[in-house]
């Protein structure tokens, strides 16, 4: 396919501005680096948007079905005749709608920071790290091999570690970019097992042909695979369940989220890039990838849906009670994954029990615009109040009309107010979990309730609530380069739901049909204007009922607020168990044993030296003596040893 | 002709006598400065040398009394080697010293009697060099006339050599007693491994051990070396033990042939216990003489491993290492002298920040006991590793596993003074010493030994041929 | 011949060695150490003598290295007696406990 | 070419030190051998491409034996494969290096760089030597320098551990003698005992002398490249010693042990190996996780490297003991890795130590902000060390894991996993380590007015980082060319026990 | 039971016990004279032997000689008459248990392995022993002899050397 082999600059056009602007951008063009950056983006944005027209409407689709195209691919490291990585690109219509997601919305943070990171001294390095992380998320999207998708996932960790740790000095923000990197590396443990596991069974690490192999019953593979097990479970089974764990920790599932509030630290742009629309859902990408083995195997899917619900609710009830504005929208985040996640748990294959996967790449896609939306609208915010917390902020809305407004339409997005984006693929979700599962869509339904009500509680208490105390200085609400990305963004929240997702994006490329039931729809729905109009009621205006609430609600509200103690018990894991009970004593026995022993060795010698110098009295006769002892002792030995 | 063959064979006796001659007429004549007399005895010695290597020839006179073959002449141009790199290192020592030609007249006596000893085809022949290297020696010990030190060490000498040769006297007449003859080819064949043999045996193998200061027959060694003059102790440790370790290695070989079973385990307990004894011993040694000692104790424990071999490898491997160990030994007793005859310290202490004031010397130092301790790519590692491999060809790996493993202990102490040269810091290091060319010279021709012997790997071949097979 | 075996004249000189060496292990002034070797040189001496005579008489290198004993005896003894001289001036005292500065 | 060569330059290199006068002679002496080695290893790599292109399929190439002690058939027999190969230009990359990080080393500066190149000389002899006495003799060329930069050159308790790493060295090559000497003695190759490890390899050695002398050599080795229990030299000896010595140690000292184990040990008694894999394999476990847990409590930055190592060349061991190709050929790539990324771990923790005079973590800090180029360095060796897809740290260890994957026997994935958490450990303590020495606020006053890296550093850190990401980013190029001497000895180890 | 066997005993009798007397007397001059007279029995031993040549060589060299400069030693080194040291008595003990183990271990191996005497008569004349000391064939004793000579020459420069009182120490 020689006339997609363009796309290679798609993931090399970021790198090449990362090398230029990491090592010469601090030096030579600190201050146009956000221009170069920007255009070099700019560059393989189009270049996916073309892939993704050729692609999709052009010559991707052979008989109704769209077939996987492998335009590039290179052995990069072969360990034998049929195991070796190689690096390539793949284009499916999953890697495709990707690319145009990444590539777009990363477009849309340069031109966001441009502003927002005015006058930073780091401003390039600022720009190579964001296009380090844009080339490593590119690359997974496309990889063509499941060892290639671990590079480019260890990548994207760290480069997102890069950028939380940007602001270096702040204690918080290391702190936090190194809690975000050694919770996924733990995770990536079990993906790379994984990825052991399958690929010693599968005699290979290239996707087409594990998938091909593990999905047909009759290949000796899958037998071997089936057949052996590990603690009564099988080597399949075990395998997908801890390539999920490696997704669970990108995508901060339960319990496995911890560093996602955290990494919060970051640049807001940084936040809206990565732990809103990309690399969070790395993880659903990956199950997504490999989701023709999923489906063989229940198990894996049943894990896959519990904890994707679960992570759901959790992260919802804990977003009503924070108030760092940017903590909620983390929150928001881990729990609309979570909807994608049990979507693709409930999901099956082909055709109709294929909804599933199509409704949550289908979240996925409009998840991206309205939630980095909102990231940059609280980008927006922060950058006007300089502050994170809802207590300093309300009434904005007067200063800021057109953030308002981008938040507004995001708010709506995400409650899935028709006809907004989130509407659209929401609506799928639930469609798809109620065939499926009554108990996750009953879990699904009442999360999308306390998502509308949280959301606007953060809407109200930033723009509305009291009126704003700004101190006289500037009252803009930022430059253009600002104002452009948000109103593209809402456009997108307000549109995306029009696109055919359900017609590209499907668990076996053929089209699917898929219609709007009005009765249906209507409960969720109603959800989500119940929950806004309590939000309404309790954060339009100032008033004590808030408190009253979280009084009445006692622990609980205390438990939510400060996230149910995950952190805590985490913390006291890692400090105490982890260091005190095995690190310690290993450098202690190290010391003092193993190292005590060669001491001791050295030293015995000495003691016994010191010991024996009698012997050498100075008396010549004892000499003699010894000397005859000697004599008499060795003819005694042999006379008695030979006769 | 017998006359002719005889001033062949004896050549290297002859070249000594007349060297001793020489020195009794300067003697009563009317006497010299010293210096000069240094000078020209160093010539005669260099003379004595080469003419060791002119006209090499074989055979035996008076009736096996004495014999002599490529091997001996080699051997006895070794020795000759360093008697001369000894002599030239005591010339700071000599220069100011009353009794000098007396000095050189014993040394040279004693040199003879361990070139009878080598050459020796007979027990009392043997007897009598062994005598003649041992008492003018115990003199020679007393030679720094002043020191209560040196006088007490004589006295351990003479009367402990007494007793040993006393032993060994009794050893060889039970072995007289028992074949009838003195004479080596004629013992050999009555030699049987039955109690009072074995008894002989000991007997003699202790007299041999009591020279070369193989434990437990070693006591008397640390504090002759200690209070003896530098000089006369570089020349105990190198060119008495090698002379009697020469010896050893033919007689175990030709004579004692039948006990061969018996003197193998027998080397294996000395040899072990040796190796033990110096390590431990020369751990705590503050007084640079007597660590030598201990360290050289250790040592002859290896060539006892390499003279188990019992095999033409053994014999090329324990005249090798006596080589390299001449020069290596003697690079440091070359400094160690320098240092005594010039500061008057002999204690590892005082080489504390060595190399500070005297660059030049702390490397000689440093080199020569890297040789000593085995360290590529000095000579002494070839050394040790051809030792320890003739060792191994008996198939003794327990041996072989100790004596490496005590190679490490061994490193302990030569690193220790290494470490004091370069490492320790000193307030008042020694002064810088002005070094005449003599020693300096006799230094730098160690250090060429040092580095050639080893790399150079025809001088082992060259051995190899000349060794006499088991 | 008279009737005298071997072993008794054997027994004499054993008996006579180890008594010198029993000199030489306990007494304590050099003198007499270096009298105790000379006992152990004649009974070496007795040694030598009696094989040559009872079981060797051919040749006589028994008698020979007899001799050759006795004068190295001589030449022992005076170079230690020098030494012991040398020693007492330094040490003024003859008594080996004395002379143990050497020693460990 | 003649591989002669890497010995004489460096040779004529020491010989020219000792001539010089003066720091600023010595040092442009000094690299300028440096320099020539450095070119001469690439030209060995360009004309072993040329031999292998031109199908010159023999197993060692540029061979060169002279009889050096004809009566004990010992020979000087030098020639190179894919793996010597790659160890030379490993170790011209860290002489090199070695040399331009010590470039301000004034006191006794010609006895410095003099030992330094000798050491280089050593490494050299031992990487191309094919005879067990040429192989051992430069083992222990390579002990004695050591001793001597440490001890003279050396911090904190200098003394102690030059003496203590030269003892165990020392008796681990002790070890290693007595496993050579039963080789050579239960050799018979025409009637004669041999040294000659080609000859060898064809000669099967009898199966009960195997498992005797195959823990002698073994652990001789092993000690060299810190097999537990026997690596205590490691920290006390990483730390004590001045930058430049500890990228030796590290970076090469530790390798000799490693390709011995490969070259002598496994190679020569492959039955043994078989036999043993299963000891090898728990003490390389042990190492790996018991060396990163060891870490994460070290407070002193070299102490934490050194650490590191051990846990490091846990993994080659490991790659060893599983005695599959892949797993093989994971090990040399890992020493190779290894040893570019801890010289220049030691290079920036050096350069920080030289500016600030303090290694412990706790007291650095925010090093960013003054001297950013260093810090990024100090980065990059941390993020190469935690296993970084681009760098060559990932590639080795996901070549032996892959390896060690393919060895079916549950036992060995458990170490395999274990082995793969160590990783995770791995991370915890270099982010610590950069965590609170590079980043967060400036804790030291004095530390603002410090200046950045000079030509020289920078110029260290772009060959080593060369080295690093181009192994990273191209691993084809080191697999292709050790991979044929990692079959040879596979095959040698007899039974197929190769990736399916 | 003759008169040559009593005679025999009697010597060794006189030699053992004047011997014995020797080394444990504890005035050292008169052990020196134990030891003259034991010395004189090993001589009678001799002639009883029939090797008289030997005989008188022990008479003249250790009565002659060694016994006199012993003497002369002790009144050098020693005021005549005074009481010795007492041995250290552990010492003396371990070394009397020792000394008699190893005559016992000695002679009873030596006392093993009987030596049969043969019956060639044996008659040493003094022309033969002069005859063969300085012949250079098969059991010719002139190497030994010439190499005894340099012995005594270096024994007796090393003696002056050492005991000569030199001028240094004395003012």
């Amino acid at each position: 396919m020689s006339i997609y082999s363009y796309i290679a600059l798609i993931p090399l056009a970021p790198l090449a501005g990362f090398v230029i602007l990491g090592l010469f951008g601090r030096k030579y063009f600190n201050k146009s680096a956000g221009i170069i950056g920007t255009c070099i983006l700019g560059l393989s944005a189009f270049l996916s948007l073309a892939t993704a027209f050729q692609y999709f409407f052009v010559d991707g689709k052979k008989d109704g079905i769209f077939h996987q195209l492998i335009p590039l691919k290179y052995s990069w490291l072969q360990f034998s005749p049929n195991i070796s990585i190689d690096m390539g690109a793949v284009l499916d219509p999953l890697s495709v709608m990707m690319l145009v997601v990444v590539s777009f919305v990363s477009l849309m943070v340069h031109i966001f920071s441009l502003g927002y990171m005015k006058g930073e001294d780091r401003f390039a390095t600022y720009y190579a790290f964001l296009s380090l992380f844009t080339f490593s998320m590119l690359g997974l999207v496309l990889s063509i091999n499941i060892f290639q998708i671990y590079m480019f996932w260890e990548l994207v960790g760290v480069s997102s570690f890069l950028l939380i740790g940007y602001y270096y000095e702040k204690p918080a923000a290391v702190a936090a970019a190194k809690k975000a990197f050694i919770v996924t590396r733990f995770a990536d443990l079990g993906f790379l097992i994984g990825i052991l596991i399958l690929s010693f069974h599968a005699e290979t690490l290239d996707f087409q042909t594990l998938i091909s192999r593990l999905t047909d019953p009759q290949s000796s593979q899958y037998l071997s695979i089936t057949t052996a097990s590990f603690f009564g479970i099988t080597m399949l089974t075990w395998g997908l369940v801890l390539v999920f764990i490696g997704g669970a920790g990108k995508s901060a599932m339960f319990p496995l989220h911890i560093w996602l509030p955290d990494a919060m630290e970051g640049p807001t742009p940084v936040s809206a890039l990565i732990h809103a629309a990309t690399m969070v859902v790395a993880g659903v990408f990956l199950v997504a990838r490999l989701f023709p083995v999923f489906v063989f195997d229940h198990a894996a899917l049943f894990v896959v849906t519990y904890i994707g619900a679960f992570s759901a609710l959790l992260a919802a009830v804990i977003a009503c009670a924070q108030t760092d504005i940017k903590r909620v929208l983390a929150y928001s985040t881990m729990s609309q994954i979570g909807y994608m996640m049990f979507a693709l748990g409930v999901s099956g294959k082909g055709g109709e029990d294929g909804l599933g996967y199509m409704a949550s790449m289908f979240h996925l896609f409009t998840h991206a615009f309205f939630k980095s939306l909102l990231f940059l609208g609280a980008g927006a915010v922060i950058h006007l109040v300089h502050s994170n917390d809802m207590k300093d902020m309300g009434g904005l809305r007067k200063y800021m009309p057109i953030t308002h407004i981008t938040f507004l339409i995001a708010c709506l997005a995400i409650a899935g107010i028709p006809p907004f984006a989130g509407f659209f693929s929401k609506e799928e979700i639930l469609l798809a979990t109620f065939h499926a599962n009554k108990l996750v869509f009953c879990i699904a339904l009442f999360t999308s309730g306390l998502t509308a009500f949280y959301m606007f509680r953060l809407y109200f208490s930033i723009f509305w609530k009291k009126e704003a105390l700004l101190h006289g200085e500037h009252h803009n609400e930022g430059t253009l380069s600002m104002k452009i990305p948000l109103l593209i963004l809402g456009s997108c929240a307000l549109l995306a739901g029009f696109v055919p997702i359900s017609s590209l994006v499907t668990s076996d490329g053929a089209e699917l049909e898929t219609h709007i039931n009005i009765l249906f729809s209507l409960t969720p729905v109603l959800f989500g204007i119940a929950g806004i109009l309590l939000a309404l009621n309790l954060y339009k205006t100032e008033n004590d009922k808030p408190q009253k609430i979280a009084n009445v609600m006692g622990g609980f509200y205390k438990a939510a607020y400060k996230k149910f103690y995950i952190d805590e018990i985490y913390l006291f894991l890692t400090q105490k168990i982890i260091f005190n009970l095995i690190g310690k004593p290993a450098a202690w026995f190290d010391k003092n044993i193993v190292d005590g022993i060669i001491n001791k060795m050295a030293g015995g010698t000495a003691i016994i030296s010191e010991q024996i110098k009698g012997i050498q009295s100075g008396k010549v006769q004892a000499y003699a003596l010894y000397f005859f002892l000697g004599i008499i002792g060795l003819s005694a030995l042999f006379i008695y040893i030979l006769n | 002709m017998i006359l002719n063959d005889f001033f062949i064979l004896m050549k290297q006796e002859l070249m000594l006598l007349l060297i001793i001659f020489i020195l009794l007429i300067l003697k009563v004549g009317k006497d010299r400065s010293n210096e000069s007399l240094l000078h020209l005895i160093n010539a005669l010695l260099f003379l004595n040398l080469i003419s060791g290597f002119i006209m090499p020839a074989e055979g035996m006179l008076f009736g096996n009394m004495f014999k002599t073959n490529a091997l001996i002449t080699l051997e006895k141009n070794i020795l000759n080697i360093g008697v001369l790199l000894i002599s030239m290192q005591s010339y700071s020592w000599l220069k100011n010293h009353k009794h000098l030609s007396e000095f050189y007249i014993l040394m040279l006596s004693t040199l003879l009697g361990m070139f009878y000893m080598i050459s020796s085809g007979n027990l009392l022949m043997f007897y009598l060099g062994l005598e003649l290297s041992t008492i003018p020696l115990s003199a020679m010990a007393n030679f720094d006339l002043e020191k209560r030190a040196s006088s007490e060490a004589a006295m351990k000498l003479i009367i402990s050599s007494a007793f040993s040769s006393g032993l060994l006297l009794f050893g060889i007449s039970l072995v007289y007693g028992i074949t009838g003859s003195l004479n080596f080819t004629e013992i050999t064949p009555y030699l049987t491994a039955g109690p009072l043999q074995i008894f002989a045996f000991v007997l003699l193998i202790a007299g041999f051990s009591f020279k070369i200061s193989v434990a437990p027959f070693h006591f008397w060694t640390a504090d002759v070396y200690e209070g003896s003059p530098v000089a006369v102790t570089s020349y105990l440790s190198v060119i008495s033990k090698g002379a009697v370790l020469f010896v050893f290695v033919s007689v175990l070989y030709t004579l004692f042939k039948p006990l061969a079973e018996l003197w193998y385990n027998i080397l294996f307990l000395l040899s072990v216990l040796t190796i033990l004894i110096g390590n431990l011993f020369a751990i705590r040694q503050n007084n640079f003489k007597r660590f030598l000692a201990f360290s050289s104790i250790a040592q002859v424990g290896f060539i006892l491993i390499g003279i188990s071999g019992s095999s033409q490898m053994g014999t090329a491997s324990v005249i090798y290492f006596v080589l390299i160990y001449i020069f290596s030994n003697l690079g440091a007793f070359g400094v160690v002298s320098l240092v005594s005859a010039l500061t008057g310290n002999e204690n590892i202490s005082d080489y504390k920040g060595f190399y500070k004031t005297n660059p030049m010397l702390s490397w000689v130092l440093t080199i020569a006991l890297f040789s000593l301790a085995g360290v590529p790519p000095t000579a002494g590692f070839f050394g040790k590793f051809f030792l320890l491999i003739a060792g191994a060809a008996q198939g003794n790996y327990i041996l072989i596993t100790i004596a490496a493993l005590n190679m490490v202990v061994s490193f302990y102490y030569y690193l220790r003074i290494v470490r004091s040269i370069f490492m320790d810091s000193n307030e008042q290091p020694m002064v810088k010493l002005y070094i005449p060319w003599m020693p300096k010279l006799a230094l730098f021709i160690c250090l060429a030994g040092i580095v050639v012997i080893g790399l150079w790997g025809t001088i082992y071949e060259y051995i190899f041929s000349l060794s006499t097979g088991f | 011949m008279n009737g005298i075996p071997l072993t008794h004249i054997l027994f004499v000189s054993t008996a006579l060695f180890f008594i010198g060496m029993y000199g030489f292990f306990t007494r304590r002034n050099m003198i007499t150490i270096l009298m105790s070797v000379e006992l152990i040189l004649n009974s070496v001496n007795i040694n030598f003598v009696a094989f040559n005579k009872y079981l060797y008489p051919e040749n006589l290198d028994g008698v020979f290295f007899t001799i050759f004993i006795i004068t190295i005896a001589a030449a022992e003894a005076a170079v230690a007696i020098a030494i012991i001289i040398n020693l007492y001036r330094s040490h003024h005292s003859v008594d080996v406990e004395e002379a143990g500065e050497l020693k460990y | 070419m003649n591989l002669n060569l890497l010995l004489l330059i460096p040779m004529l290199t020491a010989i020219a030190i000792l001539f010089c006068k003066g720091l600023k002679q010595v040092r442009m002496t000094a690299l300028l051998g440096s320099a020539l080695q450095f070119i001469l290893a690439f030209f060995l790599l360009y004309n072993f491409y040329e031999e292998r292109t031109a199908g010159n399929i023999s197993q060692m190439l540029f061979e060169f034996n002279y009889s050096w002690f004809a009566p004990l058939n010992i020979n000087y027999h030098i020639g190179v494969d894919g793996i010597s190969v790659a160890m030379i230009l490993l170790t011209a990359f860290v002489v090199i290096a070695g040399v331009l990080v010590s470039w301000t080393m004034d006191s006794l500066s010609k006895e410095f760089f003099f030992l330094l190149i000798f050491l280089s000389m050593g490494a050299y002899g031992f990487f191309i030597s094919l005879d067990l006495f040429t192989l051992f003799f430069f083992l222990e060329v390579a002990v004695i320098p050591k001793f001597l930069l440490i001890g003279i050159w050396g911090s904190g308790p200098k003394e102690y551990s030059a003496m203590k790493l030269a003892l165990m060295l020392m008796g681990g090559s002790a070890l290693v003698f007595v496993g050579l000497s039963g080789i050579y003695f239960n050799t018979n190759i025409g009637g004669l005992h041999s040294f000659d490890l080609v000859q060898i390899s064809k000669f099967r050695i009898p199966m009960d002398a195997q498992l005797l002398f195959f823990p002698f050599a073994f652990v001789g080795f092993g000690i060299f490249t810190a097999l537990f229990p026997f690596h205590t030299w490691v920290p006390d000896g990483h730390s004590s010693a001045p930058t430049a010595a500890s990228m030796f140690l590290a970076g090469i000292s530790m390798k000799l042990g490693g390709y011995g184990c490969l070259r002598v040990a496994t190679y020569l008694m492959p039955d043994a190996a078989h036999a043993y894999s299963g000891i090898i394999i728990l003490l390389s476990t042990i190492a790996i996780i018991y060396g990163a847990l060891a870490t994460m409590m070290q407070k002193d930055l070299k102490y934490i490297n050194a650490y590191s190592s051990i846990s490091h060349c846990g993994f080659v061991l490991l790659g060893i003991g599983m005695l599959t190709q892949t797993s093989i050929t994971g090990a040399v790539m890992q020493m190779v890795s290894h040893g570019l990324m801890t010289a220049l771990f030691f290079a920036a923790i050096g350069m920080i130590y030289s500016r600030t005079h303090t290694r412990m973590v706790a007291q650095l800090g925010g090093l960013m902000k003054v001297m950013p180029f260093i810090s990024a360095v100090f980065i990059i060796a941390g993020l190469c060390s935690l296993g970084l897809p681009g760098f060559s740290g990932f590639v080795a260890e996901m070549t032996i894991f892959m390896g060690s994957w393919q060895n079916p026997d549950p036992m060995y994935r458990l170490a395999t996993i274990l082995a793969c958490a160590s990783i995770v450990v791995t991370a915890v303590y270099i982010l610590r380590a950069a965590g609170s020495a590079v980043m967060g606020p400036i804790t030291d006053s004095h530390f603002s007015e410090l200046t950045d890296a000079r030509w020289n550093e920078k110029l260290v850190a772009v060959i080593l980082i060369g080295g690093i990401v181009v192994i990273g980013v191209l691993p084809f190029y080191l697999k292709d060319l050790i991979t044929p001497g990692t079959q040879e000895i596979l095959l040698q180890t007899g039974q197929a026990l190769m990736t399916k | 039971m003759n008169s040559g066997t009593i005679l025999f005993y009697i010597i060794s009798a006189f030699i053992l016990g004047t011997g014995a007397l020797a080394v444990t007397t504890g005035k050292i001059f008169r052990a020196a004279i134990w030891l003259l007279f034991c010395l004189m029995g090993i001589a009678a031993l001799y002639f009883w032997m029939q090797v008289e040549f030997i005989a008188a060589v022990q008479i003249i060299i250790y009565v002659g000689g060694i016994v006199v400069l012993i003497i002369f030693s002790i009144f050098l080194t020693q005021k005549s008459g005074e009481e010795m040291l007492k041995p250290v008595l552990k010492r003396s003990l371990f070394s009397l248990f020792a000394v008699c183990f190893g005559f016992a271990f000695t002679f009873l191996l030596i006392y093993q392995y009987g030596f049969h005497s043969g019956s060639i008569p044996f008659q040493p004349g003094v022309a033969a022993i002069g005859t063969q000391m300085l012949s250079t064939t098969e059991h010719g004793y002139i190497l030994p002899f010439e190499v005894i000579s340099i012995l005594l020459l270096a024994a007796m420069i090393g003696c002056i050397v050492i005991a000569m009182k030199n001028k240094q120490t004395e003012e």
